[in-house]
């Protein structure tokens, strides 16, 4: 995530500013994305109105294993991007 | 993912009270949109045999919807409950919260 | 759709005129997931190049249940939206 | 989904203007991305045995962007013939028109 | 892509800087898609953690496809949008 | 595909600086959300009999984002190379540059 270099102490703000809108947008987006996956995978039934009990620890499982799994991508991506960086990524001259 | 967490900031200028209530409605929206989406794949088979909902596919429709907004309020309540657990509570606005 | 209730006359007119905007973008996007839903489903016969006649009505039928469809899964919306709002939702205190 | 067809405004702004040129153009680039995501995965094998298009594959794309073509239309048509019928003919501005 | 007619030159100058913007966004979604649909297809072996020869190959084929591919489609694209504006398209009073 | 490629612009403007960064910003979080899409559904099966994930699933993972990165500076390299060849090396500020 270098480039960001060239802007001046405005700029900067400005663009910390629409980062944090973009933050809420993210996590919103993983929240949707999350509930319709495990929305998908987990509720199949619908004889019913309510949710099974089989469906709701479904529902909670898949929960805990896309945020654990998530989670452990975050890390691996940081790391990847670290190194890219150091290696001066594809473009050195920038 | 806690990193995809926004801390707290004290009071609110106009743009981001705007941007926050934005933010609330699209969510309502891309949640809608979702619904849309799931419930007619699980409830609408794809050969379009009629034009008209007939009424297994109508009766499907409603309790998918109760189904997934259920599904909705256990995965925030559970996600609210991690995050306090993880922020000793102070989670900002919009954050976990979808039914406000 | 609460939560409304902290902005002044200003802010809710801007508000305003981007949900125009986004409505806008809403019908757009409905359509061309519509279009694209039903091409998929109806349209696999690329030996012609132009429409068999089961392949429009086949359209036609699923362009109607698709609307259909979410007419009432907006009613429903609706109604689940408005009890959660009366239950207090998920933040009472809010 | 009445409820998502907005009603006529009087007089468009300079930045409304803007918004719905914008919305227009945007609509043409969506509905190329999405012919260019439906043609690929109705006529292009996903094995990749070789980096050019055969013969198969080139005619088949053509007749797929023809017939996305014919499907928009046809929809075009149903849904402005529905919406005139609903609200008598008083349609704003970029709602159910795509080929402008 | 008719239809912008009605713009003076400050609100075309104004919609042509949004544009840019929105040309840089589209590269940058084509290229995501393009590398997700060809990781999607070609990779599938994560007994390794470095890509095997023939996903290499596989990606690259995939690659240079889906551009001719898109560059096709495009060239079809205009020419049917060109037909349909030349037909007055389907609001010809507009 | 070059028709999506844009031209030099000389000398950017503050907005367009900020639009750059924030375009550049985006791409990585959207190589990361595809990532976690990708990833997921190829190392996660979808019957979830257990909460946490285990060694198998844990080491695809890792495996899987090496895999990805690589793949995309394979297809970044193919793309500036081609784009050098067609343009004479012209190409402008974000366009196929993805690690900065």
């Amino acid at each position: 995530m270098a480039g960001v270099g060239g802007l001046n102490a405005a700029e900067q703000r400005e663009l910390q500013g629409r980062m944090e809108q973009k933050q809420m947008k993210d996590f919103m987006n993983m929240y949707s994305n999350l509930v319709q996956r495990c929305f998908n995978d987990c509720v199949n039934d619908f004889t019913t109105k309510s949710l099974l009990g089989k469906e709701e620890s479904c529902v909670m499982r898949c929960v805990d294993k896309f945020l654990k799994s998530s989670e452990r991508l975050g890390e691996r991506f940081q790391e990847q991007n670290a190194q890219m960086a150091q290696q001066g990524g594809m473009n050195a001259g920038r | 993912m806690s990193f995809l967490f926004g801390g707290g900031r004290p009071q609110p200028s106009s743009a981001e009270k705007i941007a926050a209530a934005e933010a609330e409605i699209e969510m309502v929206s891309n949640m809608f949109n979702q619904l849309v989406d799931t419930c007619t794949k699980k409830c609408i088979p794809n050969q379009y045999r009629e034009a008209d909902l007939n009424k297994g596919e109508s009766v499907c429709l409603d309790r998918c919807v109760a189904k997934f907004f259920e599904v909705n309020v256990k995965v925030s309540e559970k996600m609210q409950g991690e995050a306090q657990q993880r922020q000793g509570g102070a989670m900002g606005g919009g954050g976990g919260s979808m039914f406000g």
